[in-house]
């Protein structure tokens, strides 16, 4: 598929740091999945798709802050969605966030809410003002809430906050590679999943560049179950655009 | 049933990774070895890391892609544990590489182990690599002469159809010492966004592959097989079982799989069944049905 | 809002009939003329009359078709008269001609009295005539100057893809007088019957037409419109107004459709209307996104 | 379409020149459609489907004689059915078939026949020996025969049997052109269609090899309306395969 031309219809200051853009174009995706946006004449990034038509950018580098210049009215290009998403269990499950983590969550969170499905969040962020999607997670059940430097909530990292994991029939996670490593040594493996970050290239499962071992990203992912991850170099090192290990 | 011998490497079935497909990460080419596949290709390594062109970097067009990757690799110096890891899958594995010229080529080639080396003169959107080089008979020859004089196993040189006459660059492989070649790379293609009149590719051109191109490729494999002495492995678009034979009965000893392989990771599996279904309804063999367009 | 002139020739609309598509007779040409194309080009018309390949000469493959006439025509000697008929369609008629030197084209072109003449030097598939020539710069430039002296209106080349470098190619039709480049003629392929190893077409290779070439095409004339001071006029998969959009925005001034006539006579007024709605909606005109891409 | 591999079933003859040829293969055709045969290594040439699984073949050159060698089992290429077939319309329909005319012909009158249109048939031939189908004529309503020798029925042509054409809902006609520019000129156009043979070679409408002035023979037809045909060059000159002009 070409990429399709999505005009901005709004943009929305999440945190000092994060916005949501808002396009004319619904992409009906399973939470989890996301797409590749274009930011013609600069680079084409992954996202995740925070609502059916929208995503929510942290400014990090060059792409992320050519998008931070559109407008409403500009349109980037997008291809997708790609990428399986999230399996949603029954029961009562736990999503564990940090940071831009809540992108994929929050969607995630309001279909499990929707479907009669108890949900409990464990937000983390650096600190009070980065915390993402707070109201919607609150608006499906419990939130719990973490920051690194302690401005709201517990003083330390979301991941403190997982005491009790095997009490929930699934575990979702969304955040730095890091922490979700210390969320999978934490859980029964086969009952948690992870969406993960990797370099993608092509976005179709053609290329290799976002592969976790023999795991695409791209297409057998973002999302895998921890039993899967268990076996493989994630939370030990992950590749650079040249395909060099790294050490996470 | 479907098994050869190519250039002195035995293959449980004639269907290969292609270069550059999930081909960077030992974890990845071993996956696929395990999946069904004759052997593996891996991505192109060159002499240094190479982070490609930016993004977009492939995008589907009607029946195939175009990528302009850029050759993103690691450089030899960080790929032997890849290859070693792939090796695990159990299956042949054969180092990609590329250089600007012969120097590079052979400090590469010696520098690797692998069961064989493909050599890609081909790529069309590299600058000063690729298809810049492998349009040229005696930079061809030479780069070839240099890889064999370097390594004690075989040596393909991977051809591009980018060119006024395929076999006249065949033929400088094979007197090069080349031991098969494969044809082919990607042709050079484009598209433009209409929304905006952006050229899609950050790198504004690349190549094409998948369905579109067999044709073409089939031509080519046809004309290499008329005109050289050794064998010809044929990619380009192939999907599917038919697509295997048809290759094969113009003249591949072996073929490689690429864009397919994106959504289908089983793909050798299921030509391999496909393939030996069709020969025992027919009741042929891989060697009745080797080239056997020339002689119809 | 269509309307441009071609060098020199007002066209309503840059859609034109592609050369050997319902081209040989005065009717077909007439009715295509009606079904709303801004010109015509004729099939190819050469020395004398000819009968082509053997059948099959076409054949569909995914996503295009392979296609090995053999220049059926029946002479210049015995067709005035349907340049006659097709110009009662009332649009511009462009006489293609085809020969094995420049005498052969100057014979034929001072012959017949038409709008254009495009010299057809890129047919993949005729012994001797074709890109046999067309891959040699000396005799484009020869046989285009030639056609220029026998001549009084303007003279179009159409190029071939299947060349290491079409830019030279592009540039010896320049330099021998030219007043327009035609890109692309059909890439050499070949497509074989797995049931019986037979190639398909009677003449077992053919040229590749339709959707599956757009991503070469467009970047020929990507090239072309960079290097030459000519106009561009695109050919190759266009189906429908998106891909002349993309053309036009790639450097074509004009554009030629094929193949996807066979399924939709009515395509030329069709992708008039898709045109005119898409820069009316953008708020562009035709001069607006002719060669964008190159600006972006 | 890439051709598909059609396997003789069975061969009969239906007259000294004139063998039947089943296959494998339902082309499941509307009356009148056809099919491109491709004998490999000879020729690929068009043929009517005479039965949805079947063609009608008169030797008469290289193609054809080829296609006389071969045996069942032996296999053919085929690709369609291609072009537009005939336009069964209510009533009292009139049927006009000279030789091979019968081929496409004979579907159609079987398909009216079953959907309780009368249907009349005037069927001509050079020689009694030389009717075709006259059975499966005959299963489905009046036949009258005329053959040029004499040998059976009327002593002439077909077109002689042909008085009362206003009587009839629709007229039906294939054979030879002369014969069919006669019977055009006998009837009121637009409730009669004809059959038209023209050098094939794509078979598909694109090459422009079998037009009748701008009408494409393969595509638009191969059958046409009387009407329609007045307006052109049918019965005045044909085209051969180098598209010079050869008069009928
Ligand atoms: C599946 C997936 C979903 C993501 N979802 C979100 C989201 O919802 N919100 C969000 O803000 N970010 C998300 N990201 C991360 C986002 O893609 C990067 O922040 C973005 O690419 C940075 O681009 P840049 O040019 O601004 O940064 P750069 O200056 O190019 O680099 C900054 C960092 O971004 C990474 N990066 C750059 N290009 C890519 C690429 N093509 N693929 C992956 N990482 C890249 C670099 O490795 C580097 O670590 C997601 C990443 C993936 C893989
Ligand atoms: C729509 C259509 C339906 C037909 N249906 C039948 C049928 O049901 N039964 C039947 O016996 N015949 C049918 N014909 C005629 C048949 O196609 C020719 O008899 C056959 O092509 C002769 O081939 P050949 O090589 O044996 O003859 P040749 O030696 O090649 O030539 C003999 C005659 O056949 C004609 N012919 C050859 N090739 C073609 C071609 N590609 N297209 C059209 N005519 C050709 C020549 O013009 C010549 O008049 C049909 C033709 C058309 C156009
Ligand atoms: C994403 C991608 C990356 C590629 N990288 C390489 C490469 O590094 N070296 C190489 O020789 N060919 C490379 N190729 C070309 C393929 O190996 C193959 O020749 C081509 O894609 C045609 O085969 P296909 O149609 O099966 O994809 C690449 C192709 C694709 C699609
Ligand atoms: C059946 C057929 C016949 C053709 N004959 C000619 C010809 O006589 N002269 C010529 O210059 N090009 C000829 N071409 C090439 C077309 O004019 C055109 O360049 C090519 O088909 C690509 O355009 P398309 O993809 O729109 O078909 C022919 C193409 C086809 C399919
Ligand atoms: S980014 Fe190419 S395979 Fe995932
Ligand atoms: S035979 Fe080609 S258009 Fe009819």
């Amino acid at each position: 598929m070409k990429p399709v031309n999505a005009v901005i219809t709004k943009i929305v200051d999440e945190t000092p740091t994060i916005r949501t853009f808002y396009f004319d174009t619904s992409f009906e995706p399973v939470p989890g999945q996301f797409v590749m946006v274009w930011i013609r004449g600069v680079d084409e990034i992954p996202m995740a798709l925070s609502y059916d038509n929208a995503i929510t950018v942290q400014k990090v580098g060059h792409a992320t802050s050519a998008l931070f210049e559109l407008e409403e009215g500009d349109s980037v290009g997008i291809r997708g969605p790609f990428g399986n998403g999230f399996d949603v269990k029954k029961g009562h499950i736990v999503l564990v966030t940090g940071g831009l983590g809540a992108a994929p969550l929050a969607p995630l969170a309001e279909k499990a809410g929707a479907s009669g499905i108890k949900v409990t969040t464990l937000l983390g962020a650096k600190t009070k003002d980065e915390l993402l999607f707070r109201e919607r997670f609150e608006a499906v059940g419990e939130v719990r809430v973490a920051t690194d430097d302690g401005s709201i909530g517990k003083h330390g990292y979301v991941t403190q906050l997982l005491e009790d994991a095997k009490n929930y029939s699934q575990l979702y996670c969304c955040g730095p590679e890091i922490m979700m490593k210390k969320v999978l040594d934490k859980v029964v493996p086969s009952k948690a999943q992870f969406s993960l970050h990797r370099y993608i290239k092509c976005g179709i499962g053609i290329c290799g560049a976002c592969c976790v071992d023999g795991l695409r990203v791209c297409k057998d992912g973002p999302v895998f179950s921890g039993d899967i991850l268990k076996r493989t170099e994630f939370g030990v090192y992950r590749r650079n655009e040249c395909g060099e290990r790294i050490k996470v | 049933m479907l098994s050869i011998t190519l250039t002195g490497l035995k293959l449980k079935n004639p269907l290969m990774l292609a270069a550059g497909i999930m081909g960077t990460t030992g974890g990845s080419l071993k996956r696929v070895a395990e999946s069904g596949a004759g052997a593996v290709v891996t991505k192109s390594i060159g002499l240094e890391p190479k982070s490609g062109h930016s993004n977009p970097s492939m995008v589907e067009v009607d029946c195939g892609y175009l990528n302009a990757m850029g050759l993103p690799n690691p450089s030899y110096k960080n790929f032997q544990e890849e290859i070693d890891t792939a090796k695990e899958g159990d299956v042949p594995v054969i180092a990609s590489i590329f250089g600007g010229c012969s120097l590079d080529f052979s400090e590469i080639a010696s520098a690797l182990r692998a069961d064989a080396f493909e050599l890609n003169v081909s790529c069309p959107h590299a600058h000063g690599y690729g298809s810049e080089i492998g349009t040229d008979q005696a930079l061809v020859e030479d780069i070839t002469r240099a890889v064999k004089d370097a390594v004690k196993v075989p040596v393909w040189v991977k051809l591009t159809p980018n060119v006024t006459d395929i076999k006249s660059i065949g033929l400088a492989a094979e007197h090069g010492g080349a031991d098969a070649v494969v044809a082919i790379n990607t042709i050079r293609g484009m598209a433009i966004d209409i929304e905006s009149g952006y050229p899609i590719l950050g790198n504004k051109f690349g190549g094409l592959s998948g369905r579109a191109i067999k044709p073409v490729a089939i031509k080519c494999v046809y004309d290499l097989y008329e005109t050289l002495d050794i064998p010809v492995i044929g990619v380009g678009g192939i999907s599917d079982w038919r697509d295997a034979v048809e290759f094969i009965m113009a003249g591949a000893q072996a073929v490689e799989i690429g864009s397919a392989v994106g959504n289908n990771i089983n793909i050798f599996n299921d030509i391999s069944s496909g393939m030996e279904a069709f020969l025992e309804e027919k009741e042929w063999t891989l060697d009745d049905i080797y080239g056997v367009a020339h002689e119809v």
